[in-house]
């Protein structure tokens, strides 16, 4: 087969193709162009689907790659390097990636011109959707950082369009914001990090860093007192925080469900979150030399049972999902923190795959029923046959019931996570993160369930629906009204096919080859799982010397000299271990307790909702269910404290520190401002910080306010000078 | 590298004999070289800036049916001496209010904008001070000057008549540059090359050579860049920024004796550029028809048949002056845009379309199928 | 005398000066005159590094779109300037403060 | 042969600085020659006669910065096209005409678009606000 | 001999213009000294052999950019338009005072030092080429690389320019008010 530039760029170009005739035509073609950019995104399914094909069923070969690169600019001088390359690297993580987030956003844009029929933003909606997907592809397809942080810039855009498409709510522009500047802050993390890889290495390509880490390039380099590997990798991993919704800012993720159904769909399964997990990925052999894989998996581990705790309480049905979508990339995070570099790609392609099929359905069900609270739901399983089928499978996957997808991704993240928390000898007071894991799992069962049961078992609740809104008409007339409008669910193409298709992929054994994801129950004859033989972390001293391809250049796979993969069945290819039996035994463990535990979960929610045999905790916790539904208080600290006490009251004080009008009252204010700043980080600190055990933040909240009532001026010649000061002082420092 | 004056004379063998008499110094010989010809050619704008402000009296007279300056030497020819002296012993006045330093440096800038043009004004085909290789591009570039001088002298002033036809100046200029530059655009793209020397090459001495017959939007251009020069020129029926029924005398109300001087002559010469770069560009330049050889006579010849063509555009620049009546200031900012510019991009679409479908050829090589 | 060097310094202190420009007046028009000056200095780096160090004429394009950048933003920026002086009287750059609150 | 420092710059260098020179010659041959009895009258601002109220700087109309803002974009399109257009003859003779053509064309689109929307939108009216209040008028 | 001359004039020019735009009260005259100022840099690019450049300079800056700014000026009150906040609040004056000044030194000296420092660093690394005083015409090189390397970023910059044009129309359009 070969490759030649026409063969990969239509991959994203199409879309790209499709956003311009959108944006410009959109309204002049019929049904506003939702056609064209359905079909854009299936000619990009169609190409990356021959790489898919090519790579992976073509002969097994972990260390083939194409890549194509072309100098964009060049700053070199002499000795020292400085360029900027573009250029396109497919390996076969890209090329499954690829596929799966084509696949995936065809089958959402199908989904999509249903969901959005009749809708006054259709058009636009058309418009952001292919500009969104194919900035992921592009990010998936490019080979440097910086490349990379183009699209992901170009994703942010498109999502802060998206949450805040509906922009007459002020709900959604609030949102659209908030993951606008929530974003940011990862970014600028990001930025920095790549700005010093570049600065360093010279270059910013994935090849380039990786030889580099191979050589030895980053030994003996330190940036502020920590090692330079460190402050990359951190940096790195930061910006990855942002976009993927990790711990510290996790905040907006939830609030992205203000848009549409299908684009929170989008945002939540295939694109934009998922680039997070992709770029620690990427850059994981930087992680692990920069000795911050503990850290990763801390906060995935946070994340994975934080944010199951919160989705116990929550009764909006795409809340329930935003908050599983938090929990579940926690798990992928986690993966990259652990070790189980294979079993976190797999997590991120399962979980596309049914997290996808989940909003589908919630849309479905938001569409035909016009309600997303669950207690006004219930009993829709004959209503919806098609949503419930496609919803269930999906639910058993992502709880992590056997012989589906989420079981056998979860399932070795948290059997890795095991042997990393108690038997790798590392420090103990790691054993939190599979505690937290196998926790998270239990729970994401019982949440899942829940939500099922409160939404397709049960007695039929919607007619208690009382509250004015657009169907008045139909409520009017009470239960059988609305049995009348949704009892006709026939196998729509559009709302149902894609469900279904999806639904397919939530089995397990695509992704393993075994029924089970175990070394049992082979099913096709498949000889080997070829996920787990295709996807290994890069191994970075192959990369060494490599020659540089130009970007005009035929790549055929055969003439590409291949040494096969040799697959050792549970190492990977770092030879025999000295631990094997330690790890195989951890993962017959941690499949046993996840199974266990899953069931576990299931049962109490049908104890709980079908039964009713169990009355619902809620009662039980008042406290704990209050701190929960407010989300442990996060959108609250962030509003309340940092921005409305620190920001704004601050700004106002500088106003009176610009005007010079220096009175009593402004000192008085100033005091009380300081006071009530006082008060708050109290209450914070014995609040919060204690309840979720990270000390020192109060402290650290006074001294960010008072540098920023400084630095917050508004006046636009201090925030110059400070610019330079900062910039001379970076300079001085940092001993270029 | 650019041709200059000075490469081409050092073909000839007493270019050496100077160079020893310079003792073998090249850059104090093509100094001297170089000087002595701007004297001549300033000279020579001079004295045909002066003769422009008699011809244009006569003419005008001879328009309107009167007879014009006659007293002062024969047919009145001295009058131009005669203004030029008592420019020099006019009182200087300048107004309390104005800004002093700009009030300066108003006509400086004017006068630098003219005369900088004049370097690459090709006389004929050795006989150009400097070949730039961004000839006609520098030619643009560098008589933006004068619609700066024309806006500081307006401000300096600070009278209102000064002010406002300073500003309607200013815009005026500044509007029709961009009609002449994509008129110029089009020849450059029909000869490959913004150096005048490329340009004039690509033509020929006989008229169906020229770039004017080249193809038909190149004729139209010809027209649109005539009518955008005029009016860069603030010549009638463009002469908005000093029109004296409405604006007394315009940005120089308040300039007298030599300095108004030094606006009337950048004026004039302005005029004798622009002629001039109309006839290279579109009428074939100094091309002598029928001979190549490169000899000094042929080279005199040149410069006549350049000068020639340059005089006759100035002449109709004359003409057109006190045959047509002022435009009114949103007539002249309609007829820019609305009809100049469009036309002027057509033109230039079209000429890059005649290159691509008849690969350069002009009509006339199309009918007569010469090569 | 002509030396990579001496652009570079002729190039400091233009951006130095413009720096200075930027810091130092309030008349938003002035600084805008300062970020001209700052951009001139970057292009001509360009310009000068183009000729001494490199063997292409990379440097000449990059310098070509600063000034059509510089052009760009000097036209939005007026105008900017020119709607502010229209809504607020003033060009005075600390009256600026409708996005504070 | 002659060296290649003094191509082209030179005439140019000297044709400004004689200007300069003749600038300032003819400054002193006006201060030798001319009479000099300046009077406080005799250098008001001209205004026909009466005395000058107020200063001249006083505020313009907006649409003399929307032209010269029209005007800039198109100056600096047509600086980026003057050397594409230079070598489009040559790009031609090499077989590349229908190349260069696309992108030159692509690139002149855009300026049509430009001044598309400004006609439209009225920019290019000296006069649209008379013209403007004249329409609602007469509906 | 002529091209440093030119070189030393250019500069000469340059700088003192610079300064000039620093020191000078008058936003006028400041504006002209801008104009010297660039055509102080004009003259570097011709010294550096980029003639387009140098040219494209003085097209875009003399006649477009310099004239806007004028314009800009006599639109926003002329030179010493004083707002009556200024007046009121005892804002810094427009030029600005001894504080702002100070401010500016401050800042400037600071940002001088630590180019110095990098530039201290740069100049061990620079390498030498030897430079002739060949100028071969950039025109053709510069065509070149618009239409073949460049061409993506020659092809934006039209809508860059066509982006500034609307979105400058749309801000300075004059409006009436209600």
């Amino acid at each position: 087969m070969e490759y030649t530039v026409g063969s990969i760029a239509p991959i994203f170009l199409s879309p790209v193709i499709a956003f311009v005739i959108n944006a410009f035509f959109g309204r002049k073609l019929p049904r506003q162009g939702d056609w064209l950019a359905t079909l854009s995104i299936f000619v990009s399914f169609i190409f990356s689907a021959r790489i898919f094909g090519d790579f992976v069923f073509g002969q097994f070969a972990t260390d083939y790659y194409i890549h194509k690169v072309f100098t964009w600019f060049d700053l070199s001088y002499g000795t020292q390097i400085y360029k900027i390359d573009m250029g396109i690297y497919i390996d076969n993580m890209a090329a499954i990636m690829l596929v799966m987030v084509s696949g995936v956003a065809t089958l959402i844009h199908l989904f999509s011109t249903w969901y959005m029929d009749h809708d006054e933003k259709h058009g636009r909606f058309f418009v952001f959707l292919p500009l969104f997907t194919s900035a992921m592809l592009g990010l998936v397809l490019s080979d440097n950082l910086f490349s990379l942080f183009i699209f992901w810039e170009i994703m942010g855009f498109c999502s802060y369009s998206l949450i805040g498409i509906y922009n007459k709510k002020e709900k959604a522009g609030d949102a659209s914001l908030k993951a606008f500047m929530t974003t940011r802050v990862g970014d600028v993390f990001l930025l920095l990090g790549i700005v010093a890889l570049w600065t360093t290495l010279g270059s910013v390509n994935y090849v380039d860093i990786y030889a580099a880490i191979a050589e030895g390039k980053f030994l003996g380099q330190t940036v502020l007192g920590i090692s330079f590997a460190t402050f990359t990798a951190l940096c790195i991993f930061l910006g990855a925080m942002g976009k993927s919704a990790q711990f510290p800012l996790q905040v907006w993720l939830p609030d992205a469900m203000m848009g549409p159904t299908p684009g929170s769909a989008l945002i939540h399964a295939a694109t934009m979150v998922t680039a997070g997990v992709w770029v620690s990925l990427r850059m994981y052999p930087l992680m692990v030399l920069g000795d911050i894989t503990w850290f990763i998996a801390v906060i995935g581990a946070i994340t994975a049972f934080g944010a199951a705790t919160i989705a116990v309480v929550q009764t909006d049905i795409k809340a329930v999902l935003a908050y599983s979508t938090l929990s579940q990339l926690g798990y992928m995070i986690m993966g990259v923190g652990v070790g189980s570099y294979n079993a976190a790609f797999m997590h991120v392609i399962t979980h596309a795959m049914f997290k996808a099929c989940l909003f589908l359905s919630a849309g479905s069900i938001i569409h035909s029923v016009h309600e997303q609270e669950m207690p006004k739901l219930g009993g829709l399983r004959k209503f919806l046959p098609y949503t419930h089928f496609a919803m269930m499978c999906c639910t058993l996957a992502i709880a992590g019931i056997p012989f589906f997808s989420g079981f056998v991704s979860k399932d070795r993240i948290l059997g890795d996570a095991l042997y990393y928390g108690f038997m790798a000898g590392q420090n103990p007071l790691l054993a939190i993160v599979p505690i937290l894991g196998f926790a998270g799992a239990g729970l994401t069962a019982f949440y899942m369930f829940r939500m099922m049961f409160m939404t397709f078992y049960g007695e039929n609740r919607t007619h208690h629906d009382d509250h004015g809104h657009g169907h008045g008409h139909h409520d009017a007339k009470g239960h059988e009204a609305h049995g009348h409008d949704i009892h006709h669910e026939h196998l729509d193409v559009r709302q149902n096919v894609p469900l279904l298709i999806l639904s397919v992929f939530t089995l397990g054994f695509w992704f393993c080859g075994t029924l089970t994801g175990q070394s049992f129950g082979k099913v096709f004859g498949a000889k080997t799982e070829w996920f787990k033989v295709l996807v290994e972390a890069p191994r970075v001293e192959r990369f060494v010397n490599h020659p540089r391809q130009e970007f005009s250049k035929v790549d055929t796979k055969e003439a590409a000299h291949l040494e096969h993969a040799h697959y050792h069945h549970q190492t990977g290819y770092a030879g025999p271990n000295p631990d094997e039996h330690k790890l195989h035994s951890a993962h017959t463990i941690g499949a046993i307790a996840s199974i266990i535990i899953a069931f576990a979960g299931v049962f109490l929610a049908f104890l709980m909702y079908i039964k009713g045999s169990v009355k619902p905790w809620a009662s039980k916790f008042p406290g704990l269910t209050k701190v929960l539904q407010n989300k442990y208080y996060f959108d609250d600290f962030y509003i309340e404290v940092l921005i409305k006490k620190g920001l704004l009251g601050l700004n106002r004080g500088l106003a009176w520190f610009d005007m010079g009008i220096y009175d009593r009252f402004a000192v008085d204010g100033w005091a009380a401002v300081n006071r009530v700043l006082f008060k708050s980080a109290k209450w914070f600190d014995n609040v919060v910080v204690d309840a979720i055990g990270v000390d020192g933040t109060g402290v650290a909240v006074n001294l960010f306010n008072l540098v920023l009532r400084i630095v917050q001026s508004g006046k636009i010649q201090f925030y110059f000078i400070m610019l330079i000061m900062v910039l001379a002082s970076y300079i001085w420092t940092v001993n270029i | 590298m650019n041709q200059t004056v000075v490469s081409y004379l050092s073909k000839y063998e007493f270019y050496d004999y100077l160079l020893a008499l310079f003792g073998n110094n090249q850059g104090v010989l093509a100094f001297t070289i170089y000087f002595l010809l701007a004297l001549i050619i300033i000279g020579m704008c001079a004295t045909i800036g002066g003769l422009g402000t008699y011809a244009e009296r006569k003419i005008s007279a001879d328009l309107q049916a009167r007879l014009g300056p006659n007293r002062v030497g024969p047919y009145g020819l001295l009058q131009m001496l005669a203004d030029g002296v008592k420019m020099m012993t006019k009182e200087d006045i300048m107004p309390f209010t104005a800004d002093k330093a700009l009030f300066y440096l108003a006509p400086l800038l004017c006068l630098v904008g003219v005369f900088a043009t004049l370097a690459v004004l090709p006389f004929a085909g050795g006989f150009i001070m400097a070949d730039l290789n961004v000839g006609i591009f520098y030619l643009v570039a560098i008589s933006s000057f004068v619609g700066l001088g024309v806006f500081l002298g307006g401000y300096a002033s600070n009278s209102k008549w000064s002010m406002l036809g300073g500003m309607r100046g200013a815009s005026q200029i500044i509007s029709y540059e961009i009609p002449v530059t994509i008129s110029i655009l089009a020849i450059v793209l029909l000869a490959g090359g913004m150096g005048f020397g490329t340009i004039v090459g690509q033509q020929g001495g006989l008229p169906h050579q020229w770039f004017l017959f080249h193809n038909p939007f190149a004729f139209i251009a010809f027209f649109v860049y005539g009518v955008g020069a005029l009016a860069e020129t603030n010549r009638a029926p463009f002469d908005l920024p000093e029109a004296e029924s409405e604006l007394v005398s315009g940005y120089h109300t308040e300039y007298t004796g030599m300095r108004f001087g030094f606006f009337a002559l950048a004026e004039y010469i302005e005029v004798f550029v622009v002629c001039g770069v109309a006839a290279s560009l579109f009428l074939g330049g100094y091309n002598v028809p029928g001979i190549t050889i490169d000899i000094l006579p042929v080279q005199a010849a040149q410069f006549v048949i350049f000068m020639t063509k340059t005089l006759i555009l100035y002449y109709v620049v004359i003409w057109i002056r006190w045959t047509l009546p002022r435009l009114r200031v949103d007539q002249l900012m309609s007829v820019c845009w609305k009809y100049l510019t469009p036309i002027a991009i057509f033109n230039l679409i079209g000429c890059a379309i005649w290159m691509v479908v008849f690969n350069g050829k002009s009509i006339a090589e199309l009918v007569l199928g010469s090569h | 005398m002509m030396s990579l060097a001496s652009y570079l310094i002729i190039s400091l202190i233009l951006f130095v000066v413009g720096l200075m420009v930027m810091i130092s007046r309030k008349n938003i028009v002035a600084i805008l005159l300062g970020i001209e000056l700052i951009l001139n200095a970057a292009a001509l780096n360009f310009v000068a590094y183009s000729r001494y160090v490199t063997n292409n004429l990379d440097g000449h394009i990059f310098s070509l779109f600063i000034i059509v950048i510089a052009a760009a933003e000097a036209a939005v920026g007026l105008a900017i300037v020119i709607r502010f002086f229209q809504i607020k009287e003033t060009i005075h750059v600390d009256e600026a403060t409708q996005l504070r609150n | 042969m002659i060296p290649a420092e003094f191509d082209g710059l030179m005439p140019v260098v000297i044709f400004m600085g004689l200007a300069v020179l003749l600038f300032f010659g003819g400054h002193f041959l006006s201060v030798a020659l001319a009479p000099k009895k300046p009077s406080h009258l005799k250098s008001t601002p001209y205004e026909c006669g009466e005395l000058p109220v107020g200063s001249a700087w006083s505020m313009f109309n907006v649409r003399f910065y929307v032209v010269g803002l029209i005007f800039i974009i198109f100056d600096v399109e047509s600086v980026l096209m003057f050397p594409v257009a230079s070598i489009f003859r040559e790009l031609n003779d090499m077989g590349q005409g229908g190349y260069a053509l696309i992108i030159f064309l692509s690139f002149i689109s855009v300026l049509i678009e430009g001044i598309a929307y400004c006609w439209r939108k009225g920019d290019l009216d000296w006069v649209k606000s008379f013209q403007h209040s004249l329409k609602k008028e007469t509906k | 001999m002529f091209l440093e001359f030119l070189f030393i004039s250019s500069a000469v020019l340059t700088v003192s213009c610079a300064l000039g735009v620093l020191v000078v009260k008058n936003i006028m005259h400041s504006c002209v000294f801008l104009l010297g100022s660039l055509m102080g840099v004009a003259g570097l690019y011709a010294t550096l052999g980029a003639d387009f450049v140098a040219v494209t300079q003085i097209m875009v800056y003399v006649g477009g950019v310099v004239i806007l700014m004028l314009f800009a000026v006599m639109l926003t009150g002329g030179t010493d338009f004083i707002s009556r906040a200024q007046n009121l609040l005892g804002l810094a004056p427009s030029m600005g005072n001894k504080w702002t000044y100070g401010m500016g030194l401050f800042v400037g000296v600071v940002f001088l030092l630590t180019n110095i420092k990098l530039l201290m660093g740069l100049t061990q690394t620079l390498p030498t080429k030897t430079i002739n005083n060949e100028f071969p015409s950039t025109v053709t090189e510069i065509g070149h690389l618009l239409v073949k390397d460049h061409v993506l970023a020659f092809e934006i910059s039209s809508v860059l320019l066509l982006g500034a044009l609307v979105g400058a129309a749309i801000i300075a359009r004059p409006r009436k008010q209600n």
